[in-house]
């Protein structure tokens, strides 16, 4: 079967690490970028420049921060995020790196234990892959290797997801790989303000965090202040309450889980939406509580369903609300395939539609 | 102790060291930037005048092609492109010195190559294109295929070639890197690998100077890149990669070399991107304009002209003919990848194991059912 | 709290590989581990004697297959494996290389580009990290992104788990990250029988395995004929059929499931057992036929819980067995932690009582 | 193209190049195997002799030390032990040529190394015994865990040095490799980010020969490890790692030349693993007892004592004391080492992160109940 598709592959698409021109782009200017003189008013702002707002107050706040990785220091990043970092804090504070992504994850874990707090960038989700040994055997495990003597406060950032039209090994959704290893926080922001909010956090945490930015929002704006009051780094939020069922999401799907939630009350359902933002640790109050009180519950993400993320919590969620459960937890994800190509990509990610379809079969009687 | 510095060579030491080529400071050339013969090296052999009239007939070609890529892309009609420009005396050098048995393991910025190869316009575009990850029928055309994580594939070509010495095939690889991927540690293991194991396998590392915004200097401290090869036990050769007569010469030579068994050669060819790094990139961010001027005036193509032309290997009639086929390829290429691109939703299915998992037969029966309850021309949302 | 233990660390414990010394050395002695003239005929074999007798006739029957990683030539593997092979077939056939896991699994794809079936080895768990990119960009996936045109009949041999009082980095369980990944298979033997059949019918396999050798069931005896007869390589096997509940494992915990079903047999409850095999894909028909007969279920594994292979099953038997369920399906994992020191590991790792205990805890009304 | 062959550095020159010590074939020495003074160089510096009589002292404890070790793995009271033995010299060597606020940074092979730099034998013996993965508290001694994954810690040690710098702290990392950890592409990364950096590290490789059974030759075709220091644009040393006053002098001139800001330096060491892998091993499957034999016979330790002995330094009660004050340590490794392990099923949810998780912590009160309901001295089965 064959569908023709009339539009080429999605504006904004990107490979091998740079920002999608055009429009899009204009977000990012460094007028936008840079940290205004009332940072916490309302105005605005994508959540690529609070990434960047909250990296420039971090650098600024604790001498010990440190921005390092591929293209950060003079490009800004390919996408933008670390834009003006080099020029305001010069290159002892933000540099580029030879391209060696165990290097950089490596020598980070190296700076940590000697008393500074890389925030490093993996240019994009797959080509994290090469660090993994660092990340996994020793990111996560030397805190507890030394009886707690030496603290890796790292923040590894991860553009991650997909719907940018990229090419292959630039949409991977690779939460799963991180959440399963002990000893490493994982977050993702699904909104700007988060965005701002949770990086902050993570910076100042004495644990190593993965900060998996979802790539498809970094243009989307939020008005709003920025600011670091509010929810702690590990506590999950309701984004919109409701009474008939618990749709948990994160990162890039927060939007996509807001908008079904939307259109799921034209017809009829009253949706709870849970932000996870923090995958590990896991915040299982927040979202026992609701799914108690809804009695039925859809887990949504980008990553492949097999073995993935989603199967935590749905397994978990029966576990501990198995007698407050109408109907099986069910996951919306992606396709148990490799990231398709962009212009099949549409078909591998979750949708409203998906959604809606996945809520209407909670045995509604 | 105080004898330490003077003993020690000098991390930046540039100066040419005799019986060391991956140590020259000078590349190799065999057609200088105006045109004229190289001084002669005495190393590499200038390729005889067909072969050099087919160089620059192809660089044409492929410059057409490249042009017309960096225009689609700007369309829309591309997912994205990184140019070949500036690189096309590598990327068809490189490619003309192989010969039918032998295997090209191209990057995402050799779609010069593999199109120099005799992959069909559309099919080498497809990754690029967004309709497919790879395109063309690797055992077709003898070309791995190309993909983005760096160094990655320099130890399939490795291990390709590797098996052929086993199988007994006369065979060699060769493999393309970028010069920001030999920091990656693949490239380190596919080095030490292919010379532990003799393995026919010619590596030709295009330094264009950058790494997406990180120049060279940022990327390695060593002297040359060619000089790497010390460390593995393997040859090298340092050499001038706008020359197309160079590189096909110094390819030619490490493909007889490692066909007689006598194992890997690594070449530095010293080149340089003339266009950003991919449409979507902003060059002026990380790079002088003046650079780029005076580079783009060391074009390739040129050179190779200016000598044949002075040679009475290339006339007016020559080049006006050579350049309507350039524009006949470009015209078809523009066609070909205007039309609006068809997928099948079924497929994402197929390849993904030898015959796809029952889990996989049911998720395409409910994504084809899906997709049938969606009004034609309009996207699953 | 302080726990006096009065024997020191496991015997047979390794580091850095070398098979344990001592009297379960003496199993892997040439003798043994060589292919007898009727492999067929029943005789007491351990593990590591069946996957090297597998490995014998694949590499007689098929002039493609190789045998490379590291030590496994003149050595015989750290675990004696591959013992005699070298000697047996030749350098050409079976080969030592660098020590470079990322170079075992990138050079193993391009020589089955080239037209071998490479059975490579990691020579632990957490040694093939350093391989991750090569394994989740491009062994899983080439043959996706070539329309099928490219297939890889790679084998990756892995010792993995724990029980063995190696230390840290010789027991890690890394299932669940290769069966996230699609294009992968992943399976991993319980009997000796098991790890010669799935051995031998992985190696024919159009597709890369990721093979999981559970180490402490390496010198573990079974008196049985070797045979590639029997279960395909996707299907699950019962192991011991039971009407109460369905007790799932694979690998390493195949044999601690069965004793605690034998154990629960004395309580009462008739204990069914599913031994996976393969784990990606799954064979979800045996699982839930035997769920939806039994309504109960608990999933074993070594690995950490969190976001761990046992979710998935737990999820799947949730979703489609979810009204015959009388209780959710539990999970007896190893803890939240990095794997522990050598003195330690006992507490993390799934134990016959822990199994009943939530066998236990299954709602009997 | 029939002059390749002589213009291609050979991949398995031997010879030395003048300037290049990276090359050369013979390593520097400044004892020779007899004890006698070795052809002075004119690189490294004889350190004087307190400094000669301490490497000797602290060789014959980590002797004693290693050796204890061993019988204890034989005894089961340690999980595993990699001995040390043959290697004294480097360990030694290499640790008393660190300054007080200079870092190590060792692999599992190195617990003489870490006995040398002053921490406790239980603590340095931990990971091996198995009551816990590291077992000294790295800020004590500036001694990094020690841990399995090869190469991986050389990266540690770039980061841990290129911080030093970025803070104005005067600090060196000494990185210790093994031959065959030089395959990694790790230490590919390490090296060349330290060269790009300018990191203030010493890489100190123990070319021992052999990784498990793997010999040399199968891991490189490189004239020497020593070489891949020109692939970095990092200058590097040959030394013979037998003789201890060159191992201190060659570290110690590594130190003051990254101390004083040139960067650092790649030292091979070419040295011998006189016991098997660890105590698991059988190393009748992969070597020769003569090559053994032979090897054992250049003891570091013996080499020291005869240049002493024959110089005055050493004499026959400055040795009983040496030999009585070794059997005393022995022994209280023995003695603390002999005890039955202690330890705290708690604790292995303390330190996953800065403060246990909710889920942590619930796991661990479960165990605790656990434990509790089980009878005393009954394992958890
Ligand atoms: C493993 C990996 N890390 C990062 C990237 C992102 N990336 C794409 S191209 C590029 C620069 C490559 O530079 P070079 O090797 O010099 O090749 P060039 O683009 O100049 O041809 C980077 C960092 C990648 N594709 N793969
Ligand atoms: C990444 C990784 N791969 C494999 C191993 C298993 N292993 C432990 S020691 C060893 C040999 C190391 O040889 P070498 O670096 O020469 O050090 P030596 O043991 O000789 O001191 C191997 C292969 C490991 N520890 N780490
Ligand atoms: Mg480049
Ligand atoms: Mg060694």
């Amino acid at each position: 079967m064959t569908t023709a598709l009339h539009s080429p592959a999605a504006a904004g698409s990107v490979l091998a690490g740079t920002a999608p021109a055009g429009t899009v782009l204009a977000d990012t200017a460094p007028a936008d970028a840079a940290p205004g003189p009332d940072a916490a008013s309302p105005a605005p702002v994508t959540m690529a420049a609070a990434l960047n707002r909250a990296l420039a107050e971090s650098l600024a706040a604790d001498e010990r921060v440190v921005v390092f990785g591929e293209d950060v220091a003079t490009l800004g990043g390919v996408f933008r995020v670390t834009d003006g970092l080099a020029a305001r804090f010069g290159p002892a504070r933000v540099f580029d790196t030879p391209l060696a992504e165990s290097g950089i994850v490596g020598t980070a874990i190296g700076m940590a234990m000697n008393g500074l707090v890389p925030v490093v960038e993996m240019q994009f989700d797959a080509f994290a892959y090469p660090a993994f040994e660092q990340v996994t055997s020793h990111l996560a495990k030397l805190r507890n290797r030394t009886r707690g003597r030496v603290s890796l406060p790292v923040v590894v950032r991860v553009p991650f997801g997909g719907g940018i039209g990229g090419v292959e090994h630039h949409s991977d959704s690779s939460e799963a790989y991180y959440a399963h290893t002990p000893g490493l926080r994982v977050v993702s922001p699904g909104t700007p303000a988060d965005a701002y909010r949770l990086l902050r956090q993570s910076i100042e945490c004495p644990d190593p965090v993965i900060f998996l930015e979802p790539k498809r929002r970094y243009w989307g704006k939020e008005t709003v202040a920025l600011t670091t009051d509010g929810p702690p780094i590990e506590q999950a939020l309701i984004r919109r309450p409701g009474t008939n069922v618990t749709l948990i999401a994160y990162g890039g799907m927060v939007s996509t889980a807001v908008e079904a939630a939307e259109a799921a009350a034209g017809e009829g359902w009253d949706v709870e939406v849970v932000d996870l933002r923090s995958l590990s640790p896991l915040d299982e109050a927040t979202l026992t509580e609701s799914v108690r009180r809804t009695g039925r519950a859809v887990v949504v993400h980008e990553a492949q369903g097999f073995a993935g993320y989603g199967a935590e919590i749905a397994a978990r969620l029966t576990e501990q609300c198995f007698y407050h459960l109408e109907a099986p937890v069910l996951r919306v994800t992606g396709l148990d395939i490799p990231y398709p190509p962009p212009y099949l990509e549409h078909f591998h990610l979750p949708s409203v539609d998906r959604i809606l379809d996945a809520i209407a079969s909670l045995e509604w009687e | 102790m105080t004898l330490l510095a003077d003993t020690f060579p000098s991390a930046s030491r540039q100066t040419a060291q005799p019986g060391d080529p991956g140590l020259a400071a000078t590349p190799l050339r065999l057609i200088d930037a105006d045109g004229h013969p190289g001084a002669d090296p005495g190393r590499l052999e200038l390729p005889p005048a067909p072969v050099l009239r087919e160089l620059h007939r192809r660089m044409v070609l492929g410059r057409s092609f490249d042009v017309q890529a960096t225009a689609l892309a700007k369309q829309g009609r591309l997912a994205v492109y990184p140019s070949s420009r500036g690189q096309d005396a590598c990327q068809v050098g490189a490619v003309l010195a192989l010969r039918d048995q032998d295997w090209l393991f191209p990057t995402y910025r050799d779609s010069v190559a593999i199109l120099t190869r005799g992959v069909d316009a559309p099919e080498a575009l497809a990754l690029l294109r967004g309709d497919w990850h790879c395109g063309y029928d690797p055992y077709q055309y003898r070309v791995a295929p190309h993909c983005t994580p760096l160094a990655t594939s320099a130890l399939h070509a490795v291990g390709f070639a590797h098996a052929a010495t086993l199988k007994g095939e006369d065979l060699v690889a060769l493999a393309m890197l970028g010069d920001g991927a030999t920091s990656e540690g693949d490239t380190h293991e596919a080095l030490n690998f292919a010379a532990v194991w003799k393995a026919p396998v010619v590596f030709l590392v295009q330094n264009n100077g950058y790494a997406i915004s990180v120049p060279l200097a940022k990327q390695t401290a060593a002297p040359s890149l060619a000089a790497k090869g010390i460390g593995y036990g393997m040859p090298a050769l340092l050499i001038d990669g706008n020359d197309a007569a160079a590189v096909y010469a110094a390819v030619r030579a490490g493909v007889e070399r490692a066909a007689s068994g006598a194992g890997p050669l690594l070449i530095e060819a010293v080149t340089y991107r003339a266009e950003p790094h991919t449409n979507a990139d902003d060059d002026t961010r990380y790079r002088d304009r003046a650079e780029v001027a005076a580079w783009r005036a060391r074009d390739p193509i040129a050179r190779l002209a200016a000598y044949l032309s002075a040679r009475g290997l290339l006339d007016e009639a020559g080049s006006a003919g050579l350049a309507e086929e350039a524009q006949r390829l470009a015209a078809s290429v523009r066609e070909r990848l205007s039309h609006d691109v068809s997928v099948d939703p079924g497929e994402l299915f197929d390849h993904v194991y030898a015959r796809p998992t029952a889990a996989l037969r049911r998720q395409r029966a409910a994504l084809l059912a899906e997709v049938a309850d969606t009004e034609p021309g309009e996207d699953a949302r």
